[in-house]
């Protein structure tokens, strides 16, 4: 979308391999160690302020909130590296939610396995209504998925009509999906860590998802190396809806009470998420797990502001404010290392 | 166009209402500021950046002035902090996006979160109501001698304006060539980063200016004005025709899916039609317009691509 | 409750049919409202229904005056006799409903006042008679004393924060009963849960919540209905009986309070029915019979109270189905 | 046709490849009306013609990106359709496009093995055994070039080869490169042959593409000769003069101008001092006077286009100062540059000298819509004579000009960009490689139209890595070598060697 012109690094690469590599990988990685940094940065400046910031209690809910996030921008990391974007997921979201949580609470019986593949059911549903459209219209899937974000949410009120399923009419296993805990960790963030690690590893390690990476880094390149750019395409939207049904019966278990409304606004915050974990919005790099640590980074920051008792008018700005700062800190990181590269690589050519 | 056309018709065949003066200006009213908003942002997207974070100025301009109203400062001289709050808003979003070489689209995720997040700690739970009625009748008449609202006569006026710069001057053809080829545009003698921050300012300064006929049309300042209604502004720009990857579009497209957009939803409320469905149409009438323009794009989608990997390379 | 009912339909001569009678709830797809107004629950629509009026419930999706404004000018625009509405925000509404009034259509207004440009409000409970009595079943539950904490819908609530005002007002009467935070949930569940959570982090020595909305007791009840706060901490507020019957059966919740929304409804159809049939005016002192739920009469300030709030427990709750 | 193909087939084997007759059209655009060409194992064959002659789109039909409208691709003795890349890459072709066509953020192993990395268990990607290979490969091209190291900020020269170890990769029988030296210096140049000469050895077919005819001569045992998307003639290299192949691309021979006496340059019109970049180039200093042609010549990398573009003000500098007929300019600013009388034709037309999507008229008046205001708004009929009326003068050949700029052929596009610059009427035209790409007939015309504009007093600064260029038109010849101006000399003491050893560091020592 954007064009801006930048003067990317110049590096004769010929020249010296060694240690110029050493610094450009440090870059590419630094994107990750980064995130990772500036949360144990601000883990520990809140726990100085406020010690119980780190009592198992308020560690449990900041990992449950940043769970469905973490989660989905999995499923968004998959769109964006190929360079989309799906802002349809919050819809998506509720609508699983919705549905499933409906279905559980009409058929008592229901086994939760069974639950969680209706919701992944519907979402893959969704998902591949917004790959096809977007594959085979060949058309910018920033526009597909606001339309059909808000076509799904209009199916959802239409469907929901007002109605609403109770914590009441859930059975408890169900719900306590969203409250136990195996070793302090909530049940439903081991569950999303475990896909979440899949999904990077599939992310790096298979040749489907290193494809992802080249459409998004250079689609014309990638039709001429015979890559199947609609197929991928379509495949990492329905993943994205996938996961956006599997966290809508997370969501379910972990609110108890659904209505029409569940993961509503949701889409710009994983967005955000993920450009906090360093995926480049114009697709081509950024990892699965650098994003979710984005999704922790984010909820962390926004438990942060209520444990340490910040007016709750500030709560908004101040989380805005931090967002900005890590993407700048992010711009401004890569900026120096390409600069510093830029003349270090001149002084070897020099030398 | 044929969207428009569409529009009346459904909208008459539906409801004898529909063309009453009455509904027309009430038509206005409530899509007023939002339609304002879609023309810099319309400019903004064919320069191929975004601003999402202007119903978040909206709600920072509007709080802005209920403040100030209820710290008595006199009106005019409240409207104008007001605007040029907006302009300064615009620049942040601007010079983040010029100086530091940021996506706008990651930027204006933040500052939508951030101004917002202001409005809310300059207002509070404070909700001001008490305007001057000379200022909150805007939401009530309509412009003196006709059936319009005020908002839709400012829409129609600033249409014309930001049209005649857009398709006319030396700047529009500026947006453009920056929109297709912002490298190309540069080394034309184009000030890139000064039309791109430019736009921002003016963006942020009719936000601000949406604000003040929001809170008068209402007469209510609150930090949450306008709050939501950002994926809405955008879902227009895209309607009518501009390209979300910049480089194309027109304002009478900006200016005819307004018409759509609005003849649409108040179409809607005026039949028995469930309105929980008013998504369902405003969606399926975005997808039908993009996949109607699709054709041409698929080949378009291909060049573009090799401008952004040049751009990035 | 029975025969009131028939000898209100057995006196049709009195009440126009026919009628075009809008509801307009704050927004659609909230649950409350849907009690309120639908015919399945007993709620304005019911009402209409059995008066031979043609109502219809009509609102935006969101709960803010810029989407409930529109459809309030197309419900006008459509011939309204009477309009029923929940007013997110009067001072935004009135100018349009004073038009609306001023072109004789009646116009009541139920859960959430305009008081300037109504016909008549119908009035669930009174403001104090909340704060009252969420504070006073706080108070029992936590034998008076303890730091307690509010749970709000969105800071700009006109209705949140009068009962808020209240509630401060009647703990001066529980000197040991220490409010320390008020936190805003924004009516949305994700929030309120996030908000809650960050009490219970930053004071640990909490004791007690109460949250006067439906959305933010239900999410605050299911952060606490772990074996770690059940009971150790007490939570109240205002809440429908079918989201909240599982904390009070589990013991997370002890009791809450709300008025019967389908009952709200029912009643402000009937007055608007009434109203513009010409039957009755809204002068005070004039009454009439609401089919189910027997006479009302129009107080000063030209409103008609309900009834006070009914209190939620283990042991009635049961009986409810809303 | 087909005969005359045969008639110089190697003997000791058959083709591989065979187009015939292929014809296609996009859209009222015929590109190509009769592709013929035959490929043979263990031969070089060069493919020549005029810009827009059809050359790149024939390549692609043998690379699968195009489906020949009709005519046969004959495989190995079997007729074949080629749908897709991919299905050509199965095939045996690889195919180096004009362009370098990488994954900016994926490593160059990736690059190299995309969609066909070799796999271990499970179907996973064996990494190690990618990047292992891939340095073989570099081995054996004899190039240092880290296999993990990001592709983004690779020079054109080491993308061109990630390009070539994809198709050595593919162990491809036939390999095509379309005009892989444009972007590369002599001494690059040279080392692509030696390469290509390994891969002749082993026995693969060559196809390439040059509008140098030096070249073609120099590497291929065949050339076949395009014109108007026709195949004209295809002989032994060996039977060819330079002016065969020119007379078969452009249907007459070129009358070579006889420059005569050039003018005495005036007074200085560009001054530059002791500029510096830091990490791009040193303390450069220089002046072009009015009438004069410098020329700036060096290895790729050099830092030549870094100085041209920090003297127009796109980028900036760090130290030192530019002077334009005595007034300082503010440095990082091109409306300044312009404004000073500055013009500049930028290395990259279609990135940086056009936005292509544009009309031809719009790019014309692009720089000069400050002259075709009324009342602030531009008059649209003023645009469109201004643009007719320049392209005239260049002799732009378009159908009509506004249509995109992208529709016309390239050397049609490098004047747009000159008329562009010409329409400003500039004291100082910068032009930065203003005949990459551009077949000889239209060198031959820009090289007319600038020293035309020298002699009309205007003063030229001219980038190019063409060296027989350089010696033909520059007053001066400017060396540089790693970010310092290393050597000047009058051309008329100039040879090739001389500018050689300076550009390459051999005769340092003699330099400035
Ligand atoms: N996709 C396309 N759409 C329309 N016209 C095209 C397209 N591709 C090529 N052409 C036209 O076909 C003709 C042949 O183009 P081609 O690229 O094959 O020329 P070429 O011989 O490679 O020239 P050059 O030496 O400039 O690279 C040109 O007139 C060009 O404008
Ligand atoms: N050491 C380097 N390693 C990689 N790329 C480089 C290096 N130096 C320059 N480049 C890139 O190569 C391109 C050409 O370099 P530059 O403009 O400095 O030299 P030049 O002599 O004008 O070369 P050219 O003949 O390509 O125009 C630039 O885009 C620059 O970014
Ligand atoms: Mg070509
Ligand atoms: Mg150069």
């Amino acid at each position: 979308m954007s064009t801006l012109v930048q003067s990317e690094p110049s590096l004769q690469a010929g020249a010296a391999p060694g240690s110029a590599r050493h610094l450009v990988d440090l870059a590419y990685r630094f994107r990750e160690h980064g995130i990772v940094a500036v949360l144990a940065l601000f883990v520990i400046a809140t726990t100085a302020i406020q010690p119980r910031f780190l009592n198992s209690s308020n560690i449990k809910f900041t990992l449950l909130n940043a769970t469905i996030f973490g989660f989905l921008a999995l499923g968004q990391t998959v769109v964006i590296v190929s360079r989309n974007v799906d802002l349809s997921v919050g819809s998506i979201l509720g609508l699983s939610a919705y549905l499933s949580s409906a279905y559980l609470a009409d058929h008592p019986g229901t086994p939760i396995p069974l639950v969680f593949a209706l919701g992944l059911a519907i979402g893959l549903v969704c998902g591949m209504v917004n790959g096809a459209v977007t594959a085979l219209g060949r058309v910018p899937s920033l526009v597909v998925t606001i339309a059909t974000l808000y076509i799904i949410r209009g199916v959802d009120t239409v469907i929901v009509g007002g109605r609403e399923v109770v914590a009441n009419s859930l059975p408890d296993s169900f719900l306590s999906l969203g409250t136990s805990t195996i070793a302090g960790i909530p049940v439903i963030t081991i569950g999303s860590v475990v896909v979440i690690a899949a999904g990077a590893y599939f992310l790096r390690n298979f040749r489907s998802g290193r494809e992802l990476y080249a459409i998004g880094s250079n689609p014309d390149a990638a039709r001429l190396a015979g890559i199947a750019i609609g197929r991928r395409v379509f495949g990492a939207f329905a993943f994205s809806g996938a996961i956006a049904g599997l966290s809508g019966v997370m969501w379910a278990a972990y609110y108890g009470t659904i209505d029409s409304t569940a993961g509503t606004n949701y889409e710009l915050q994983v967005v955000a998420a993920c450009v906090v974990g360093g995926v480049a919005i114009f697709g081509g790099s950024g990892s699965a797990v650098g994003a979710a640590v984005g999704a922790l980074l984010i909820a962390t920051i926004s438990q942060a502001l209520y444990v340490l008792g910040i007016s709750s008018f500030w709560e908004q700005a101040i989380y805005g404010l931090l967002l900005l700062v890590a993407i700048s800190l992010d711009r401004a990181i890569a900026l120096r290392l390409t600069s510093a590269l830029r003349k270090r690589s001149y002084q070897q050519r020099a030398a | 166009m044929l969207a428009v056309i569409a529009t009346l018709v459904l909208g008459t065949s539906v409801s004898s209402q529909y063309l009453s003066s009455y509904n027309v200006l009430s038509l206005g009213l409530s899509n007023g500021e939002i339609a304002i908003m879609c023309l810099p942002l319309a400019l903004i997207i064919i320069t191929g950046e975004i601003d999402l974070s202007i119903t978040s100025t909206l709600a920072l301009s509007s709080s802005l002035l209920g403040y100030l109203w209820l710290h008595h400062w006199p009106m005019p001289g409240i409207i104008l902090t007001v605007l040029v709050l907006g302009g300064v808003l615009g620049a942040v979003n601007g010079l983040l996006v010029t100086r530091l070489g940021l996506p706008s689209l990651a930027v204006t995720i933040g500052t939508l979160t951030l101004y917002a997040g202001v409005a809310e700690i300059v207002l509070g739970s404070t909700i001001v109501s008490n305007f001057p009625s000379t200022y909150t009748t805007i939401g009530v008449t309509g412009f003196p001698h006709t059936d319009i609202s005020y908002s839709a006569v400012f829409f129609v006026v600033l249409a014309a304006v930001f049209g005649l710069v857009l398709h006319g001057t030396k700047l529009g053809r500026s947006i453009f060539a920056v929109g297709l080829n912002a490298e190309a545009a540069l080394y034309s003698g184009i000030r890139v980063k000064r039309v791109k921050t430019g736009l921002f300012v003016v963006s942020g300064i009719v936000s601000a200016f949406a604000g003040v006929l929001y809170t008068f049309r209402l007469n209510t300042a609150e930090y949450d004005n306008g709050s939501g209604l950002i994926l809405s502004v955008v879902a227009i720009v895209l309607l009518g025709g501009v390209s979300i990857f910049g480089g194309k579009g027109s304002l009478l497209g900006v200016f005819l899916a307004v018409l759509v957009f609005a003849g649409l939803q108040n179409a809607i409320l005026l039949t028995s039609f469930p309105q929980d469905a008013t998504g369902i149409v405003t969606g399926g009438l975005l997808l039908v317009a993009i996949l109607l323009q699709g054709g041409a794009l698929v080949e378009k989608l291909g060049r573009m691509s090799v401008r952004a990997k040049a751009s990035r390379t | 409750v029975a025969s009131a009912a028939a000898r209100s339909v057995g006196r049709p001569h009195a009440l126009k049919k026919g009628l075009k009678v809008f509801v307009v709830p704050k927004n659609l797809g909230n649950s409350y409202f849907t009690t309120a107004d639908s015919v399945k629950t007993g709620g304005a629509l019911s009402a209409l229904k059995a008066l031979g009026e043609s109502g219809a419930e009509t609102s935006g999706t969101t709960d803010t005056p810029a989407s409930q404004l529109p459809v309030i000018q197309a419900d006008i625009s459509k011939g309204a006799n009477a309009l029923v509405i929940s007013a997110t925000d009067p001072t935004a509404l009135c100018p349009t409903l004073k038009r609306a009034m001023a072109s004789g259509i009646v116009v009541v207004t139920y859960d959430s006042d305009a008081p300037t440009c109504r016909t008549l409000f119908v009035n669930q409970a009174t403001a104090q008679g909340i704060g009252d009595i969420e504070v006073q079943i706080l108070a029992k539950e936590l034998h008076g004393q303890g730091q307690i904490a509010i749970v709000s819908a969105s800071a700009s609530d006109t209705n949140q924060n009068t009962w808020i005002a209240y509630m401060k007002q009647e703990l001066k009467s529980y000197p040991k009963m220490k409010l320390v935070s008020v936190v805003y949930g924004n009516d949305d569940t994700a929030t309120s849960t996030t908000v809650t959570q960050g009490l219970l982090s930053k004071y640990p020595n909490l004791k007690g919540i109460i949250s006067p909305t439906t959305v933010g007791i239900a999410a605050a009840a299911a952060v606490l209905d772990t074996a770690k706060y059940r009971g150790k901490i007490q939570l109240t507020g205002l809440g429908t009986p079918d989201e909240m019957k599982k904390y009070v059966q589990d013991g997370t919740v002890q009791a809450f309070a709300l008025w019967n929304p389908a009952d709200l409804g029912y009643l402000a159809a009937y007055a608007a029915v009434e109203l513009a049939s010409h039957a009755i005016t809204n002068a005070p002192g004039q009454s009439f019979v609401a089919g189910r739920l027997g006479r009302y009469k129009v107080l000063p300030g030209h409103e008609i109270l309900l009834g006070a709030p009914f209190v939620f427990t283990k042991a009635n709750i049961n009986k409810f189905n809303f | 046709m087909q005969s005359a193909l045969r008639g110089v087939a190697p003997a000791d084997s058959s083709p591989v490849l065979r187009l015939e007759h292929a014809t296609k059209a996009f859209g009222a655009v015929q590109a190509l009306v009769d592709g013929s060409i035959e490929l043979w194992p263990g031969e070089v064959h060069g493919l020549v013609g005029e810009n827009g002659a059809g050359k790149s789109t024939l390549v692609k039909m043998l690379a699968g990106v195009h489906q020949p409208d009709s005519g046969r691709l004959v495989l190995a003795g079997k007729d074949v359709t080629l749908p897709s890349p991919a299905a050509a890459r199965d095939a045996g072709i690889a195919v180096i496009y004009q362009e370098p066509v990488l994954f900016a953020d994926l490593t160059v192993a990736e690059n190299v093995f995309m969609g066909r990395q070799p796999l271990r268990s499970g179907r996973r990607i064996d990494m190690r055994a990618m990047v292992k290979k891939v340095e073989e490969l570099l081995g054996e091209l004899g190039v240092r070039l880290d296999p993990g190291r990001i592709a983004r900020g690779l020079s054109i020269a080491d993308q061109q080869v990630v390009e070539i170890t994809k198709a050595l990769s593919l162990d491809a029988r036939v390999i095509v490169m379309d005009e892989p030296t444009a972007a590369l210096s002599a001494f690059e140049a040279d080392r692509l042959f030696a390469v290509i000469e390994t891969l002749r050895q082993r026995g693969t077919a060559i196809l390439f593409i040059s509008h140098r005819i030096e070249e073609i001569l120099a590497i291929c045992q065949r050339v076949t000769a395009m014109r108007d998307g026709r195949h004209v003639l295809t002989e032994p290299a060996g039977t060819m003069t330079p002016d065969d192949i020119v007379r078969a691309m452009v249907g007459r021979s070129l009358v070579q101008r006889d420059e005569g006496e050039r003018p005495r340059p005036g007074s200085p019109v560009l001054s530059v001092e002791r500029m510096t970049r830091e990490g791009v180039f040193v303390d450069v200093s220089f002046e072009v006077r009015s009438g004069e042609i410098v020329a700036l010549a060096g290895l790729v990398g050099a830092g030549r286009s870094e100085v041209a573009r920090a003297i127009f003000g796109v980028d900036r500098y760090d130290a030192g100062s530019v002077v334009v007929e005595g007034a300082r300019l503010r440095r990082g600013s091109p409306p300044a540059a312009m404004a000073a009388g500055i013009g500049y034709v930028p290395e990259d037309r279609r990135q940086q000298g056009l936005v292509i999507e544009m009309a031809t008229s719009t790019n014309i008046a692009l720089a000069s819509l400050g002259e075709l205001r009324r009342f602030g708004f531009v008059r649209r009929a003023a645009e469109r004579r201004f643009a007719t009326d320049w392209s005239a003068r260049l002799q732009v050949k378009y159908s009509r000009i506004g249509h995109p700029v992208s529709t016309l052929s390239g050397g049609n596009q490098q004047k747009v960009v000159l008329a562009k610059w010409l329409a400003r009427k500039p004291r100082l035209l910068i032009v930065d490689e203003p005949t990459r790409g551009i077949d000889i007939a239209t060198k031959n015309e820009v090289h007319r139209l600038l020293l035309e504009l020298a002699d009309e007093g205007v003063a030229v600064l001219m980038i190019s890595s063409e060296l027989p260029e350089v010696l033909r038109i520059a007053d001066r010849i400017l060396v540089m070598r790693e970010g310092r101006l290393v050597k000047s000399l009058p051309s008329a003491e100039a040879d090739e060697e001389t500018v050689m050893a300076a550009a390459t560091g051999q005769l340092a020592a003699s330099g400035s």
